[in-house]
């Protein structure tokens, strides 16, 4: 088990209800955190529909987690 | 070569003065600001929110990658964040260099890249009270793949 | 739409609020500076001197056209004459549109079009004292056809 | 013969050294008019890198002359 942060951002802010959390996780990339936390909190987006930041830099779903790291999952972006 | 996050009102003869370089032959803008429409609804205001240090660095690795591809003297984006009503700048962009050519392919280029890939999100309030988060519908007419 | 020519300095953000629209989502804006350098020269000063009767009419027609090929809401070209040094402001174009796309594409086609059909001169000043009128060589490196 | 006023621009006024003047001719086109007075004043451009306004719009070198008609000739233009 490892604990991470996430901060969460836009839509997914407004699901989860708060802008971070620490959790405490046995899955071992962000893409399974992802799906538990889905499944958790009714989050409308599909992973397809993300990416992921690791420690403030866009990372890879496959990568393996780390105690203490940082995760946003950035829905589809919408700046201009 | 700057990208600047901020929650105040843009000043664009303020930032254009900022790339003053007296190489410059041109200087090319552009100002992307809140409508009061979208897709058909009345928009009265919107929420930009912001992923800091991560657009930060996305936006500071457009502006170089502009640099590179394009021979330009200066540029700078700034976006704003938080909340806007129609007619506010919501960001800016301004290039300068020798001959305009570059000058126009290079703010295109980043307006384009900024919008594609730097983690700001974009919240429509409706007429109504209805709001949505821009791109992010999972079913409904603004859902990919959606539509005819 | 409007094409001006104006012996008084520019002011970018006056000439953009002109055309402020709030369907108006994305602006685009060219700005030509007198640079401080021409093909290898140091230029200490310019004198624009334009044929006003025919420069309104034919800047009045590339507005039109601008407007009729691309899906903007407004336009505007202004244009200074007389003495200028570098750094000042000789052109100003602005376009605004509901997309950017078209607003970048008119904004590109005015000022090629205004540089390339307006009867506007430019004499350049050189350091040393020597001057030209640009595009108006008919010997030296300059003339059309000379050189490799 | 015909009087028209003729208005100078740029590179052109600079070396005929006046802004405008009314000349009286047998040219018959503007075309004609040009390679007189080159000759007369020494010109340097020759006319196909010049066009010509014909009472303040665009006309034709071959265009007929008209007593009263005010023309330019157009140098290369370097706006911008």
């Amino acid at each position: 088990m490892k604990t991470v942060r996430i901060q969460y951002f836009a839509l997914l802010r407004e699901q989860r209800g708060v802008s971070e959390e620490s959790v405490t996780t046995g899955a071992g990339s962000p893409g399974e955190l992802y799906r538990d936390l889905r499944k958790l909190h009714r989050f409308t987006l599909p992973q397809d529909r993300l990416r992921v930041a690791i420690n403030e830099a866009f990372g890879s779903w496959d990568a393996e987690l780390r105690d203490g790291d940082t995760l946003v999952f950035i829905p589809p972006v919408a700046g201009g | 070569m700057s990208f600047t996050l901020t929650d105040t009102p843009l000043d664009p003869a303020a930032l254009m003065r900022g790339l003053a370089d007296v190489r410059a032959g041109a200087c090319v803008s552009f100002e992307g600001r809140v409508r009061n429409h979208s897709e058909g609804s009345r928009v009265d205001a919107l929420d930009y929110e912001a992923y800091g240090p991560l657009a930060r660095t996305e936006g500071e690795r457009i502006l170089a990658e502009a640099r590179e591809r394009f021979a330009i003297l200066g540029a700078a984006c700034v976006h704003r964040t938080g909340h806007l009503v129609p007619g506010d700048l919501a960001v800016w962009v301004g290039v300068c260099s020798a001959h305009r050519g570059p000058a126009f392919e290079a703010c295109r280029y980043i307006i384009d890249e900024t919008k594609a890939r730097v983690p700001i999100w974009k919240k429509e309030h409706y007429a109504g009270g209805a709001t949505e988060w821009i791109n992010c519908a999972t079913r409904g007419p603004h859902a990919p793949g959606a539509g005819p």
